[in-house]
């Protein structure tokens, strides 16, 4: 198990609010290995944003554990805890509001060196800072221009090179390339995975586009109302899928080929997500699921696997259905 | 992208204002005013103590060339002079409101929970007392007719205008910090005194700095009517609301001792606000 | 609904202790000697120094007098003032005068900023945008201590088209210069805030869909932007009610109107420390009432706070 | 109700026979502090009854001006039409005078935009926004507007419609509020819905909910639908036609199978290879190098050129290619549509 890189066990977030407590990570078990990428999936109110900032200790969990290799960041303080903090970066969703608009670039790649002066000596930062900008495919020379100076999916790759300056080992990417037009798209997606390459790095692929996730992702976790219902291999979520939201949220996704039109298993589901600050007992899924039966709503189900589901899944009914 | 310069947002702002007309007439207004105030001799040889009853209600001339008010003092003497008090009392008073406003607006929009909860009912509290009817009770002259008033009265203004700079640097405050950059900065491991300084304050200061202006030309005004209403600059003090006070008795027999001293006022009053709705103009240009 | 009024009494409550403690805090710490301060220049009898020291509480300590200033606030006794005379009936002698001014002066100040607001909003960057930001920036910048003594030398005094000065008897028309003078000091700010408000709801989303549904510019603009531009500039009609007290006291001066702000503007004169605190604690009360309306009414108009 | 149509709001010249829509050469420009923005620049596409038409392109390309164009709500200026008709069953609607022009709109052509929480007005009930439509069109009383605003939101299945229709936009759940909007485009009866990006802010199940919904009512009345987006598998879902715009150009013009299946347009072609797909895992995403132009300085020629790997000498000067037509029903801008094609 030394490949593990992280660790989450019974991860659990409740924000207070005036209509009780709102339970946006409710019990989250995940295992991240060195250069895999794990997809996570889910609409929106799922969870999985506040999952992203707990993994970088933007949230303080309200129970459960984070380990990074083996070291439980809910616990570390100080010095360990901000060299600790080096190992896991973020990438964040919106290239716009994620730059500070009154710094330069260099000033922004460069400030995590001012932070944690030890890693590069002073007069070697501005060659570290290029160096950043020629990995992530911008021009070293414009490291004194502001971010409104750049296009969404160069901003986005500043964001990317400042993620990077601290040479961490898993990188949290929250949403990236959701805020950028579908040719930028493809290339921040390509610097990624290039990244992943050549540095070693492990993802956390965070997005609700599945085409995407699907694309990179190695596993996938998908989440539902503050819990992971179904984790798998790629190939086993995409095409061997066993809970009914799974299946539901695959069966959604529009695919980009007219003779597919009209043959496909296509499940609508009822209503909306139901409110996380009250969550229906039982199987959370239950209020718009078609195989409910009086047990959901009695027992919660545990995500393990099943009789006829080969990888975890968390549903009493769990059964494959090929929805595409 | 096809300028190869660096432009940063202050920049942009200060290219913006470079080519505003009202940014250069006000600018140019400020700075006349500003000289007025530090060496009145400049702009006047007369002594605006010496008056002499002969002169009484005398009008224009080339020696006073606003005449002379009720008393027999240079009309335009005693305006130019009038400048000092008023922009002292301004500026002091506006540099004591700033500063109790962005100390009590970075704290609340900081710190949230329950040091917001404080000073925003503190903000509130003061903001249920009109500041006229407080500076009346509060200001010097009630109880020490003697003096100037000049420290009484900046004291009063700055203690009681700084509510809306706080609750303008509260809002700033609270928008940029849950800016993503802030988060990415924290993540970064970044220190409380990196994000405030560094991230928070650049990125919030703007409007403050136009509240500023503003409440500049505000409170010079409020000094004028504080004045003129008995409560404000007394003693040996040279004020426009002074001088308005008196002339207005005898307006009808001279117009000029009540029209010029309101002019000046008017004049630095709009200046400031000129100026402050320039630097608003250049840092908020959609509004336009 | 009901829990966002209730909020806002709670909220009023604590307003309300804390600016009449700010108010008398301001008084006690004003003081170097009440009595001689009340007495003027003349000396003050040992006898005399006696009873009003009786009088006032003064030798008590800050929170006993603070005590029975609250009691004789909120039970109605203001006490008397320097020249002997009860304040609590020098003032409503004195507020019909006052109430009838300020709410002229509101009325003018309203109707011309919000028509005048939208109107330069919707033909934005035209010659009646220009003129009217020109007439703002004036109205900014001259205080009332200017424009009053002005205008009623030129309207008054020299065009004679209003009453240089009037009675507590006075008619609407008799107080419609010393109205709009006061309506001056807040018309701009509410043009201002009206303008900027109308002009972000002109480039809402909701503006686009309306036009979409085919209803006439009229219809789009005085019944979708209106509704959604008045919510802020409503707010600002009740802060200004504390502009409008101020005013009410030089314009009430110079026009001699026997109203609440020109006995207070005597008293401030005459130096009369219990006549200024007991009006302007009454004042105070009044503007904290008056807010706690108007962010009721706020809520009237944005079901977003009505239902929270 | 077409009866009641005819008397309330008439329209001459109308002719029975002329396609639905017809958008010719539409020129649409902004004058701003940075020069004049040429958002739209030789738009041309046509709508048959029953039909959808997806309008397909990336941020900034021209398709929700085109559509604001169309539906005669752009805000002027800054906006001007600087040439072109938007003809309606014959009638060139930019001719007409605004009177008529109003009666145009939500009666016969209708619009649905992106975000429906910021597009209903946030102080008024949707009871309220959608009486409106009859109260001001149909001079109804308001109780008999009342009677109809909750049937359309029965018909577009929002449940409980009696009691919610004294509700306020931000009391609806995302997908709620969007099926309110469509109520609210169909309240007239239009023979045209433009529905502007409707499901890009919703999550992808309740995007099926909205999209089976649109697909249905617009099945039941026949009407046309123009739909804009960005997303090529929605368009693979729903469209008959696509018009592919590049830079407020109508590059690409074709049946949805045929363009799947073979592109006729360098740009259409390079959108297509940049979504992620299953048989190509594990391989990097072909992509579009560079960026769009900006509508202040468009390049000469073909707009694409300077991205497009298939670009030549001809190709970087005026004029830009025009519509070449590359197979019956279907025309591109490009003088190399045969290599792309793969001919």
């Amino acid at each position: 198990m030394s490949d593990v890189v992280l660790q989450t066990r019974s991860l659990v977030k409740h924000f207070k609010s005036r209509d009780g407590a709102v339970r946006a990570v409710d019990g989250v078990d995940l295992q991240l290995r060195r250069g895999e990428t794990l997809g996570v999936v889910g609409e929106s109110g799922c969870g999985k944003s506040t999952l992203a900032k707990l993994l970088v200790g933007l949230e303080k969990p309200t129970s459960g554990a984070i380990a990074v290799r083996g070291q439980d960041m809910v616990r570390l303080k100080g010095g360990d805890l901000r060299r600790a903090r080096r190992n896991i970066q973020m990438v964040m969703q919106d290239p716009y509001t994620s730059l500070n608009p009154r710094m330069t670039v260099g000033d922004i790649i460069g400030e995590p060196f001012e932070i944690h002066s030890d890693v590069v000596p002073k007069g070697k930062r501005r060659q570290a800072v290029q160096d950043l900008l020629d990995t992530v495919g911008l021009n070293p020379d414009h490291a004194g221009r502001y971010p409104h100076q750049f296009s969404g999916g160069q901003r986005q790759r500043i964001g990317i090179a400042r993620a990077l300056a601290l040479k961490p080992e898993i990188l949290v990417c929250d949403e990236p390339v959701s805020a950028l037009d579908v040719s930028i798209q493809a290339q921040v997606i390509n610097l990624l995975e290039r990244l992943q390459d050549d540095f070693g790095l492990s993802y956390i692929f965070i997005a609700h586009d599945l085409s995407v996730v699907r694309h990179i992702a190695d596993r996938v976790a998908v989440m539902y109302l503050g819990k992971i219902v179904e984790q798998g291999h790629d190939v086993a979520i995409y095409d061997q899928p066993t809970h009914p939201y799974t299946q539901a949220l695959i069966s959604a996704v529009p695919v980009p080929d007219p003779r597919l039109r009209g043959r496909r298993d296509q499940i609508v589901l009822e209503g909306d997500v139901p409110s996380p600050a009250d969550p229906p007992s039982g199987c959370r899924f239950r209020t718009r699921c078609w195989k409910s039966q009086h047990v959901c709503g009695e027992q919660e189900p545990v995500l393990q696997i099943r009789e006829r589901s080969p990888h975890p899944s968390a549903c009493h009914f769990a059964e494959v259905r090929r929805v595409r | 992208m096809s300028d190869t310069r660096s432009r940063s947002l202050a920049g942009d702002a200060w290219t913006d204002l470079r080519h505003n007309k009202i940014f250069w007439a006000s600018g140019v207004l400020v700075a006349l005013i500003l000289l007025m105030a530090v060496v009145p001799s400049l702009f006047t040889s007369a002594d605006p103590a010496v008056c002499t009853l002969a002169n009484q209600n005398q009008g224009p001339s080339s020696t006073a060339w606003f005449g002379y008010d009720f008393q027999g003092c240079d009309v335009f003497a005693r305006t130019v002079y009038g400048t000092r008090d008023s922009l002292e009392v301004g500026l002091l008073s506006t540099l004591l409101a700033g500063v109790l406003g962005l100390i009590v607006g970075m704290a609340a929009g900081w710190f949230g929970g329950v040091v917001d909860a404080v000073l925003s009912r503190l903000t509130d509290i003061m903001l249920g007392v009109p500041l006229l009817l407080a500076a009346v009770v509060f200001s010097g002259r009630l109880s020490s007719p003697f003096e100037d008033g000049v420290f009484a009265v900046t004291l009063t203004l700055g203690l009681l205008t700084w509510t809306a700079a706080a609750r303008v640097m509260r809002s700033a405050v609270i928008t940029a910090k849950s800016q993503d950059y802030v988060a990415a900065a924290r993540m970064l491991g970044a220190g409380p005194a990196r994000l405030v300084f560094r991230h928070v304050l650049p990125n919030s200061i703007a409007s403050f700095i136009v509240v500023i202006t503003i409440l500049l030309g505000t409170n010079i005004a409020a000094e004028a009517t504080l004045s003129y209403l008995g409560a404000g600059l007394g003693g040996d003090a040279i004020s426009w609301g002074l001088q308005i006070a008196e002339a207005r008795n005898y307006a009808r027999i001279a117009a000029s001792p009540l029209v010029w001293p309101s002019v000046f006022l008017a004049v630095t009053v709009l200046a400031f606000i000129m100026l402050g709705d320039a630097i608003r103009d250049a840092f908020d240009p959609k509004l336009r | 609904m009901f829990r966002y009024i209730v909020r806002r009494l709670l909220q009023m409550i604590l307003t309300f202790f804390g600016a009449t403690f700010v108010v008398f805090a301001l008084m006690f710490a004003n003081q170097d000697d009440p009595i001689q301060a009340l007495a003027g220049e003349k000396p003050v009898s040992d006898n005399v120094r006696a009873v009003l020291t009786e009088r006032y509480h003064l030798d008590e300590s800050f929170p006993v007098q603070y005590w029975y200033y609250m009691k004789g606030l909120l039970t109605g006794d203001l006490g008397r003032s320097m020249a002997g005379r009860d304040i609590g009936e020098m003032l409503s002698g004195a507020w019909p005068v006052t109430l009838k001014l300020s709410a002229l002066a509101i009325v003018v100040a309203a109707l011309i900023a919000i028509t005048a607001g939208v109107w330069s909003a919707i033909r934005r960057g035209g010659f009646f945008d220009n003129s009217t930001l020109l007439m703002t920036l004036l109205l900014l910048a001259v205080p009332i201590v200017v424009l009053a003594p002005v205008a009623q030398l030129v309207f008054a005094m020299e065009l004679r088209w209003f009453p240089a000065t009037t009675t507590a008897r006075a008619g609407l028309y008799d107080l419609l210069l010393p109205a709009v003078v006061l309506a001056c000091s807040v018309m701009a700010t509410q043009l201002r805030v009206t303008r900027t408000s109308v002009v972000e709801n002109l480039r809402a989303d909701y503006v686009r869909t309306a036009r979409a549904k085919g209803l006439t510019p009229r219809r789009v603009t005085w019944v979708h932007v209106l509704r959604n531009s008045l919510i802020p500039v409503i707010t600002l009609i009740g802060v200004d009610l504390g502009m409008l007290m101020s005013g009410a006291i030089i314009v009430e001066e110079v026009f001699n109107i026997p109203g609440v702000g020109f006995n207070l503007a005597r008293g401030i004169r005459a130096e009369d420390g219990p006549l200024v605190v007991g009006f302007v604690s009454v004042l105070v009360v009044v503007f904290l009432v008056v807010n706690l309306v108007v962010d009721l009414l706020y809520a009237a108009l944005d079901p977003r706070i009505r239902y929270e | 109700m077409t009866d009641i149509k005819g008397q309330v709001d008439a329209l001459p010249g109308t002719d029975p026979r002329a396609p639905l829509l017809q958008i010719n050469d539409l020129h649409v420009e902004f004058h701003t502090r940075d020069g004049v923005a040429k958002a739209v620049n030789g738009a041309s596409f046509w709508l048959n009854p029953g039909e959808t038409l997806a309008i397909l392109g990336e941020s900034g390309c021209g398709k929700s001006v085109t559509a604001q164009a169309i539906m005669g709500i752009l805000e002027t200026p800054p906006a001007h039409i600087t040439q072109g008709e938007v003809r309606y069953r014959g009638v060139d609607l930019l001719k007409l005078p605004e009177a008529q022009r109003r009666k145009v709109r939500a009666n016969r052509i209708a619009m649905i935009f992106q975000d429906a929480l910021s597009a209903l007005n946030p102080v008024y009930s949707v009871g309220f926004q959608l009486a409106e439509l009859f109260r001001v069109h149909r001079g109804m009383s308001r109780g008999d507007a009342r009677k109809r605003a909750v049937e359309l939101l029965d018909q577009v299945r929002i449940p409980g419609a009696k009691s919610r229709v004294h509700d306020y936009p931000h009391q609806f759940s995302g997908g709620m509020r969007q099926r309110v909007m469509i109520a609210m485009a169909l309240a007239l009866d239009p023979e045209v819905l433009i529905a502007d990006e409707p499901t890009t802010a919703l999550d992808v199940t309740v995007q099926a909910q909205i999209m089976g919904l649109l697909a249905e009512l617009r099945r039941e009345r026949n009407m046309g639908l123009v739909l804009i987006t960005h997303d090529m598998g929605v368009v693979a879902d729903v469209a008959d036609r696509i018009s592919v715009m590049y830079a407020g150009r109508v590059v690409e013009e074709a049946p949805v199978y045929d363009i799947y299946a073979r592109p006729g347009h360098p740009y259409t072609r390079a959108l297509l290879e940049s979504i992620p797909r299953l048989d190509l895992k594990g391989q990097q995403l072909s992509v579009i190098q560079g960026l769009p132009p900006a509508l202040t300085d468009i390049p000469a020629g073909c707009a694409f050129h300077p991205r497009c790997r298939y670009a030549k000498d001809p190709c970087r000067q005026d004029p830009a290619p025009p519509a070449y037509s590359i197979a019956p029903h279907r025309t591109a801008r490009c003088h190399f549509f045969r290599e792309v094609l793969g001919e």
